[in-house]
This record gives C-alpha cells, structure tokens and sequence, in this order.
C-alpha cells in the first residue's frame, strides 16, 4: 500500500465533577472517602487563606515578589493526595496544596519568597525540591529522580509539576524523552493556567491540546479538568499504577486557570479579558468542591465560617513562624558553597566586610547557620 | 532634549531604530502587548504590529536560534532574554552558534544581532534574576560586549549595537533602571562601541567599572573626597585599554570594582592587561571590589554580595595607603 | 461525558517505489519525468562515487574525518528536487546529494572535512547553511530563516535536515514548536537511519515512529520511504504546498539506513549486526532506482559503465580542485572574527609568532584570505 | 604498577570506583557497547551491564539534568559530554543547578556528579571538537574543575573527583589521551583535589600551566636550557595559590601556558593573584601564552592557534630578558 497508517492515537479528557455541580458517579464513586474530601477542602481553604495573605505580606512590604496560586489548588492538591509519602514531588511555584499536604512546612515557602534560602531545606523526611524559578528545569531532576529510585528498587516514583510555557522550553523534551526510553517511573503534569505571564497557551501550543505533547515519545497522555479534584485524583492513580508497576511515564495536561496576577509584579489587566476571567471564577476548584459537600450534606455554612476561621490562625501562625526565624548572618552565603569552604572563599569571606586583598581577620560569622526546623504541616 | 530614565532612553533607541530601518525585529518573552516584564519595550507592539514585536514561545534557545536564522535571512533581530539568568539555556546557540557564523563561513554569514538582557542584583527578586555573567561572554570570541551605566550611553550604545553588524550582548543593569534621570538628545545619536567613559578625572587613583556599580563608584570618591579618576567601561568586549592604561600611568595606582564573581571576572584580566602594559607605573597592587566566588543570595543578603560604595571606598583607601 | 476523546491522529507511511520494485501508479506517474530521473540517479552515483573517494582520501592522509552518505542519498536528493532555488536547506552534514543539487560545490564540502573553514563560504547566490556539526542545533536557523523570508514575503521556504538523534536534543522541540506556533514555513525532515553513532534508534525514541514527534505540535506529520526517491519527492510537494501557501510546517521521517560506520573514525562492527545491514544493503536507494529505470528501458549497463566513469573524472576534479586551494595563510583565523578587527586582536595577530605581551611588529599575514571561488556544481 | 596511557588510567580508576561503590553509574551518548568514542569506558558495559552504563539520548542537557536527579535519589553519577564543545548545550543544568543545588537548598541535596569531558585542540578534529572552556567553569561558582596532564593524576584525581561531595568537571585533555605512558599503581589511591605538581624544580622563573600544554612546557624547557620551575595547576578550581605564590616569591618572573583564549582565561586570574600577593617580589610582567581571542580555527590551522613549545620557549626568553 503506497499511502498506509502506521500509528493512530486519541487524547482523551476526564471529568468527574464539572463545574455545574454534575458528578459522574461511575467514575467517582468510592474514588475518596468523604472524609478525606473534608480534609481536603479543608486544605485547600488553608492554602488559598495563605495565598491571600501572602499577597498583602509582599504588598506591605514584608515578602518579596509572591506568585498566587489562586484557583489552582486542585491540581498539585490532587497529585499529592493520590501519591505515597516515598514518592517525591518536583514542582515549579504553583503548587502550594500539593506541596503542603505532601509534608512541606508553609513556612519555608514563605521563608522562600522572603528572600531566604533556608526556605529551601526541605526537611529530610519529606520527598520534595525546593520551588523552581528557572522555568521548565525541574522535570529532568524528576526524571532522574525517578531513576534512582529504580535503580534502588524503592518502589518510590517521581511526580513533576510544571506550567503550559514551561513546555516550550527544550529541557521539557529531553526530560521526557529520557523517561519514555530509559522507562523511568514518573509522571508529567503540565498545569495549563492558560498564560504564561503575559503569553497565551496558543503561543506555547498551536495544537488543540497540551495532553499530545506526550504522543511525540509514545507515552500514555491523557488530559483532565485541573479544577476537578476528582478527575485529577482518577488520573493519577491510573498514572501511578503505570509508574509503579511497568516503570512507565505518562503525561497529564490539567486545564486550570490562573485567577490572580501571574506574581505580585504583575498585572493582568494589561493583556487579560475580564470576560475570560469571569467565566473561569466560575469553575473555582474550591467553590465547586464546597458544593459536592453541601449537596451531601458533609459540609455546612457553619463549618465553612469555623474552618475559615481556623485557616486564618493557622496561616497566623505560619507567618509568625517564617518572620521569626532570624536573618541569616552576614555572608552567610559562603557557606554550604561547598561541603569544605576552598581556602579562597574563606579568605573572601573572612575579609569580606575589612579588605579587597584579603589580608585582614575577619568581623563576619565564621559557622554557617543551621537550617530552620521547622513543625510540620500536618 | 528630554530627562530620560535608563529605560525610557532604551525604548526610545528602539522606536528611533524600528522606524529607520524595517529589517529591525524584536522578540522575545512578554515583549508584545505587555511591553516587556520591566516595560523597555511598552508601546513597541501597538506602534509596529505583532509581526515585529513578537511574543515568543518561552524558549530562550529558541529566540536566539531563530534569530541567527532571522540574521542569515537579512533581518536584524533585536531579541530579549528577559533576566540574566536565562541566557543559560541559550548559551549554546549564543556561544557556539551566533558567535561564530560570520568566521567560520568566512564573512558569508554576519550576524547583526542585539541580545537585550537585564543584568545583575539589588532588586530584591528571586533566585537567578540577579547574576552578573559578563565575563562568560567576554571570554567568548565572537560576541561584543556592553554595559551602559547611563540613559545617555544606553540610547547611544544601543543605536549603535543595533546597527553593529556583529552579535553584541546589551546587558542593561536593572537596578539604574529607573534610579535617575538624564538629558538624552531625542534625535539619533550613537555612543562608539569600543570606547571608555571617563566620568570624573583626578590624579590620586584610576577606578574602573561598569553598569550599575558605577553609581557606587560615584558615591564612594563623593565621600571619600579623594582626586580619583572613573572610568566607566561601557564596552567590555573589545574593551578600551588604551583610555585605562593612560590613566594608570599617570595614576599609579588602580581600583577595579564589578559585581560578577572574583575569579575569572573582567576585573582579572583588566588587572593583568595593566600589569603588562604599565608595569613599571605601578605603584601598588591593584585592588578588586567585586562579587564573591558564591552564588548570588537571595534578596535578604544580597547587599552583604554586591560591592557597595563602601567597600569601595575602603579599597580606595587600601590602594592610596600601599 | 466523564471521558471523552478530544482529539484523535494518525500517521502515515509512504512508498512508491519499494524495495522488491513494486511501483505505485497512481501516486508515482507523473511525479517526476524521466529524463530528471535519469538525470537524478546519474547525481547518485556521482554523490557515491565522491563518497567513495572521501572515504580512501581520509584512510590516506589527506582529509580529515569523513562521514559518509551512503545508503542515504534519496532522501535530500528527492528534497532538493522537490524544492526551489530560492528555498534554504540547512543540513547536517549526509545531505551531500541534496546539497550538490542545489548548487553547493562538491570541492566546499570536501574542503570543509580538510579542515578549512573556507569549505562553509558557500556562494552568495546559493541557498544553503554550511554543514552543522553540533547536532541538533540547526533546525532553529532554518526556523529562522523561513521566519525572515515570510517577513519579507520573498515566497521562499525553508527545509532543514536531521537525523533520528537529533530529535533528541531541545533545540529540536524548540525549533518545531516555534515554527508549529509562529506559523513558519519550514519543512522538518529527519533522516531516521536506525543509529546515531552506536546508540539505536529505539533510544532515542520508543514510539512506534519519529513521525509522531510532529504530533506534539499539531504539525502535519508523515513517514516517508526514505530510500524511495520518488515517495520523497511526493511527501515533499506536499509539504512544500503546505509551508508555501498555508505558511505551516511539516514534519517528515524519512527512513533510511547508514550503510557504512558513522564517520572515519567510527567502527559499526563493534555495535551493529552483520543481518541488518545486509537486509538494508538490498534496499539501497541507487540499486532500487537503477532497477526501475532498467526495467522502463531508460538505462543500460553501457549508460552504467559510462556514468560511473565520468563520476569518476569529475570527482577526480573536484578532488583536485579542492586540493588545489593553497593552505589558508598563517593566522587567517583572526580574520573575520569581527567585520572590523578590533585593536587588541589586530594586536594578537600582529605578534603571535614574535611575542606574548605583543609589543612586537609582525611577521605573519594582516589579510583576509580571499574565499576560494569554485566553479558551480551543476 | 602498570605502564598505562591516560586512557587506560582513567577506564581503570572508573572500574575499581565502580567495584567499590556501586551508587556509581555512567551515563551518556556511546559509552555503552561502543566503550565511548575514545574508548575511555571501554569494557565496562560488559563488565557491569547496561543498568550502570547507559547510553542515553543524544541531548546534553538531558544527561546533567537527569544526573542532578540521580545524585538527589542518592547515586553518583559520572556523565560523559562526548566533547567540550557539547558542554554548551548543558551549561544551564550545570551552571544554573548543578553548581547551586548544595547552597540554594542550605546542603540539603549535594551533587556529587563527575563530568568527563575530553577538551582542547591539536587531534585533527572537526569544529567545536577542540576548544578549552575551562575558564568558563572556573568563573562558575560552585563547580569544581579538575584537568589531569598525566596518567597517574589522571586515575587519583578521577578517583578523588567521584568520591568528592560536590561537582566536578574533570576534563581529559584529549591530545594526550595516548601521547606517553606512565607507571599506574594498580591499587587505589587519590590525588587531592586543590593541590598543583611541581613537574620541574627551578630557579630562575616559574611556569604554571595545565592539561596538554604541560607537555608543551616540558618540551619548551629543555630545549631552552632554563631552570625553570614548571608547575602543573592539576585543579582549576580550587587552584592551589600557595604553591604558585612560594615558587614566584622566590623565581620573581611568571609564564602562564593555557591554550583557551586570553581574554578573562584563567591565565587572568592567576597573574592577578600573583600581583596581589606576591607584588614586591616581581621582577618583570607576567607573560601569557595562550590561545587567542578566536574561534578555534579548523585543523589546517590549529597548530597556528595552540600554544606550542616554540611560543613557550620565546615567552621565557622575553621574561628573562626583561
Ligand atoms: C528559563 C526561564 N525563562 C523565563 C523566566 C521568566 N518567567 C517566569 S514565570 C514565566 C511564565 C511561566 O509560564 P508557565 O510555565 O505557563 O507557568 P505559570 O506561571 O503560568 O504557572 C516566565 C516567562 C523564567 N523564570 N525562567
Ligand atoms: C550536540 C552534539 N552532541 C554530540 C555530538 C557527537 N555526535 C556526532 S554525530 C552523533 C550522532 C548523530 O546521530 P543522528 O542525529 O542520528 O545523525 P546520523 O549521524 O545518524 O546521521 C553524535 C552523538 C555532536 N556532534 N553534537
Ligand atoms: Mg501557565
Ligand atoms: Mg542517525
């Protein structure tokens, strides 16, 4: 045959929870005990009083430049939920529920923000890296994450998180590529918020959608309502059972929207239309979340007022927490450059404030400062 | 004339340039109806179209690889990376590729390049938004390099990079960004690429530096009260050596201030070129105030990285007392 | 619908003239006249015959490391026939038969593996990039290049050239991403030949076809005979149409096979069966054209034995005049660095001989050495 | 004790540190079946199968980027780029995260990666298989740069870089890969990492180089019959200033050999460290023989670029004279 088929592929979107209210019991039925969906909601309540806070945090002059995560929630949130504790989570800076409910202190992610690296030492028994600014870098640390692990015959896997712009970037294909044909276990989920500051998903993908970016290495993609808890959780078990049991990746695009500025130096308005953004408020994760509770009476106004309430002192506390940990000392960022400090660093350090030749002692803190040890999330 | 900021005058070499010659594009990261994330190019994408002021896919190696084709097509790019830090992705394209087309097809591909790059640290933003890779690229042949330190020098040397008919990186330091004003002439002018600035002259001691430490510079000899002669680099591929070694060997005696890393920065080899050129005029070891051989902190110690006016200041004092 | 297929694909495969003779008639008629056939496969034997040639050239000492073509010569040829003068192709460096059709003189590309940049100053009025050794890295120029023709609306296209390893380097996403979402007109063509030095195909991708990688991009996406010089032609029209008069992209896999080791330094026995290459050997791009045209009468083993001699004559003559460019003079390197030499290279130059302060006068040459201006290859 | 070229020293010390620790595993393009194309890990594959030498995909971001994440799940990965000039494509994974990861997350996640990269000019190769970047890496804070000029300090520091807590980029100069032999301990051992090789005792001046060069200086020095004090840097970064500083003290005149560009090189740095520490003890400027501020030419000229022992040896004559 001159003209013959060699390859068919379909992409396919799952939602179990629209955003009229609409659930799919077949689907969603037994997929989370009802009392996990409280705490979950409940978790994402935190988060978002967190996000708001951190807000007027950096507009009062106390947090550097903060990047809302308002509206997101279910995706990393659902992810989290669904993976074992042994399996690290390798996110870009929109995943504040999955990260927390994953076992991050907050704090160290306000810390992060308020210009502090210490925000960065993930406590040892949490399976998470530090945020990732630079994007579309992360996912091939997941990838080779995800490698250790089977090299060491864990069981663990590696779930990476990162925006549509993010798979512009080369690094996105070569971390997928390795993970199909090297057959490591993780899993790619792409958040398309729809932007990428100021650039539209259509710039980053031409293609209807983000989910087929994974047919280029033949592996399983398939695409979600990101503001659907359910259909996000239903997602990843089946990827984890892949990841966990054929050390196969698969890539999952979440359709979400980003309902805030892209970060605190932003401002939408400059490129964004108020109807779109209208019609996504509508879609609000938690908004739809709070819904499926009421209409099965698992939640009430009155639990939503107490739960706000305790979101509010909790995040008080977390604040308190992240502003109490002292500054680090001066030139504190010599240390940790490497396990020993080279001679040469130490002459700079130790004259850093004194000489430029280096010949002098030294005023400035000679030990470097212990990480923060901060209480765990939950 | 009008009292321009460092980024007013940026955007106004922009328009001047777009409007006399049509081979000039931009792209880049947020560029278009944004204006840029530190708004250089506000009002670009409404005067001249999205099919000049383009919105990229966000791909760094992308926007310097298609602007070597975009070159080689006979259009004059004019690309922005949005932050120092993400020039690393693009580093290949740049270093191995755009640098070297013109020799290695003996002149049959020039390559009129502008990459336009904010630089270095002191606006309190995250991690890799504050480098100070200069000396990567002046090590690398091929590329010119160039710093202004001005809204006056930024108008011209941005004119002139433009219409430079080989790669010229144009680090524009973010923290002078908007931190004064300046007379620039609203018609087209260039600043040479190539030459120094001397910002004040004296007799005591010869200071050289460049972009945002300049200001630093200022500070220190205002209160310092020493006769010191700044030089501001401007260009640091091909740098000007013949208006600092004139300098040194009437000074005697140097201070070279950047915010890059010590080791391997162009304060090295500035230190090294006057030693073999004024060997016998030098009358102390040259001082370096720079950044330190670590990564850059974030924003809580960045101040204890960058070399202040007071640091400068103490060299200064460190030289004259040799 | 809880899951619901949003979107669906499927590739294709291309063959016109197969490996058992078979030729397709609806596709295949007309496609190309006779006389160009004959004139294309007279261009295969030469392209061989200098391939041949470069191989015991490099063996005795007078080039440099050579990587040869053979096996491959359908694919660019077939592109380059398909394509305009005016169009850009932007090769790798097995793309010697394309090459040569589109006007690159032969002695450039041998002058090239001597070592001598002069080999990549191709001649003004030919549209073509000099070879790219880094891999992967030119598919970005080519994106850029049809970026500028649409610009200036000359009409032109870009076609760019690479091999099944090089789809998997970032700059490859980046490239067809760029073009799939600017809407440029450029055709992606991989020449999958089973190996990328001793690294199978398998991988740089475990999806059933390379084709598909197009797919990530809502690129229009074929596979392609690549031995079948007409089922090239064919793909390529089509692509050609696409970019020229839709401005869209298209990717092609063709697939092919390295019939001898990587380069002149490689050695494929360590790594490669003897059975895959014999079962590729009989689907040699040459043998299998030379057979169509025996069996329409338009060739005779006299026309055989009359072509192979006068490739023969003319490689010998393009040898010699590759041979024949003097040794660029001592130092030439620091010309063209710069349109304008700066002071200190001019220095540098100057002085390298005599100096390493370089306050010396010099002995060595201050001109540019004229580019060697070689008479056109067809 | 064997009699082994650099090659053979090198496949050895990755052999018996892979016997030893099995959290070593390579990874890059045909270093499995094929041994890499110098051959370097020849016979490993066989020997410890395709789980712990693995060819990966052609992409060099890809091989940094997933060995960051094997050194975070606990392994030490020791990647090979193919050559130096394929570093480019990584220098993001590597500058931007490898070099950060310890003191951006406070040691939480050490990267105790070893990257092999062959380097530097003079085997006939075709472009960007011949340059010296080194300098690049050196200016990077972070990193750790180790380039052995002999077989027996190329086994103990390959040694002493795997074991080593954080990243190293151990380059193999390729032009020496089988120029000479040396005896080998069979055993292991370490080379210590920040310490140079006095190569040659001597008086009357000091040279200081690295990699192949080394040879080159050897040469150079017998040929002209000096007493020269020939120090071989061995590590890069961190480079061993108290060697060179007491050698200078007491010789008072320096050549620098490298063969990367001259410009912001390495050869910089070190002339300036020397002014600074060792200013009253000069008797003439610091000369450098290096390579120029160029491409690296393609092979028919590229012994015109290196710099050989004939520039060597007219360097030394010029700083004696002086
Ligand atoms: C390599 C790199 N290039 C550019 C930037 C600047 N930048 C920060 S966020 C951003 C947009 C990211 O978009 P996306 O991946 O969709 O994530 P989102 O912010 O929408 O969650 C850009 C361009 C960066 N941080 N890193
Ligand atoms: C960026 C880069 N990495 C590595 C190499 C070394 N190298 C040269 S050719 C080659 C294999 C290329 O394979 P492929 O793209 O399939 O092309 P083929 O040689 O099979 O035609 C490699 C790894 C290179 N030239 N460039
Ligand atoms: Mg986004
Ligand atoms: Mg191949």
């Amino acid at each position: 045959m001159p003209v013959e088929p060699v390859y068919r592929a379909e992409i396919s979107r799952v939602s179990i929870l629209d955003e009229h209210g609409r659930f799919d019991g077949a689907l969603g039925a037994d997929l989370i005990p009802d009392a996990d969906v409280v705490a979950l909601y409940e978790h994402m309540l935190l988060c978002r009083t967190l996000d708001e806070i951190a807000f007027k945090l950096q507009r009062s002059g106390r947090m550097g430049t903060y990047p809302q995560n308002m509206g997101q929630e279910a995706a990393s949130l659902g992810a989290a939920y669904a993976l074992d504790r042994r399996d690290w989570m390798v996110t870009c800076y929109r995943e504040n529920a999955g990260l927390f409910w994953h076992g991050v202190p907050p704090e160290l992610i306000l810390l992060h923000w308020m210009g502090d690296e210490r925000g960065n030492h993930i406590p040892a028994d949490v399976q998470a890296t530090p945020i990732s600014i630079p994007i579309g870098t992360q996912m091939l640390h997941a990838a080779g994450l995800a490698w250790a692990e089977k090299l060491r015959k864990t069981g663990a896997i590696a779930c990476t998180f990162f925006g549509d712009g993010a798979t512009s970037e080369g690094d996105f294909h070569e971390a997928a590529n390795f993970a199909a044909n090297l057959d490591l276990p993780v899993i790619f989920v792409c958040q398309n918020n729809g932007w990428a500051i100021s650039v539209p998903s259509r710039i980053q993908s031409s293609a209807p959608t983000f989910a087929q970016r994974g047919l280029a290495y033949g592996m399983e993609s398939i695409q979600v309502d990101g503001n659907d808890l359910f259909a996000v959780v239903y997602v990843m078990r089946d990827a984890i059972r892949r990841a966990r049991e054929q050390s196969r990746p698969t890539f999952i695009e979440a359709v979400t929207y980003r309902l805030r500025d892209h970060t605190t130096a932003d401002d939408a308005r400059r490129y964004r239309d108020a109807e779109e953004l209208a019609a996504w408020e509508k879609r609000d994760p938690l908004v739809r979340l709070r819904g499926w509770l009421e209409s099965r009476r698992l939640w009430s106004p009155d639990q939503e007022a107490a739960a706000k309430e305790r979101s509010q002192s909790e995040v008080n506390a977390i604040v308190a927490r992240a502003e109490g940990i002292a500054a680090p000392a001066a030139g504190d960022f010599f240390n940790h450059m490497y396990a020993e400090l080279p001679d040469e660093l130490r002459r700079q350090r130790d004259t850093m404030r004194t000489s430029s030749l280096g010949q002098d002692p030294s005023e400035c803190s000679r030990e470097p400062s212990p990480p923060p040890s901060p209480a765990h999330a939950h | 004339m009008a009292n321009l900021t460092l980024v007013q005058a940026i955007n106004l070499a922009l328009i001047q340039e777009m409007e006399l010659d049509d081979r000039v594009v931009l792209l880049g990261e947020d560029i278009g109806r944004n204006g840029g994330v530190f708004r250089v190019t506000e009002g670009l994408w409404q005067r001249f179209g999205a099919e000049r002021v383009v919105d990229t896919p966000l791909a760094e190696s992308g926007i310097i690889g298609t602007s070597i084709g975009l070159a080689m097509g006979g259009m004059r790019p004019v690309p922005e990376i949005q932050f120092e830090g993400f020039l690393g992705p693009a580093y290949d394209q740049l270093c191995s590729h755009a640098a070297r087309f013109r020799t290695r097809t003996r002149g049959r591909f020039p390559m009129p390049i502008t990459v336009r790059v904010p630089v270095g640290g002191g606006i309190h933003a995250p991690e890799l938004h504050s480098d100070s890779p200069e000396s990567i690229y002046v090590h690398t042949p091929g590329i010119k390099v160039v710093m202004p330190a001005s809204p006056y020098d930024a108008k011209g040397l941005l004119i002139s990079a433009i219409r430079d008919p080989d790669p010229v990186i144009f680090f524009e330091p973010k923290r002078i960004y908007r931190a004064f004003r300046e007379d620039v002439p609203e018609d087209e002018y260039t600043v040479p690429i190539g030459k120094a600035r001397v910002v004040t002259e004296g007799d005591d001691l010869t200071i050289v530096s460049w972009g945002a430490p300049v200001v630093d510079c200022m500070n220190a000899i205002e209160a310092g009260g020493r006769s010191a002669e700044l030089i501001d680099l401007r260009t640091l591929y091909p740098f000007d050596m013949e208006t600092i070694a004139a300098s040194v060997r009437r000074t005697g005696r140097v201070v070279i201030v950047h915010e890059a890393p010590r080791t391997c920065g162009l304060g090295a080899e500035i230190a090294t070129r006057i030693m073999e050129e004024c060997f016998l005029s030098l009358e102390a070891p040259i001082q370096r105030v720079t950044g330190f051989d670590t990564i850059m902190p974030y924003y809580k110690l960045e101040l204890d990285y960058l070399p202040g006016a007071d640091r400068v200041g103490r060299a200064i004092e460190e030289v004259l007392a040799y």
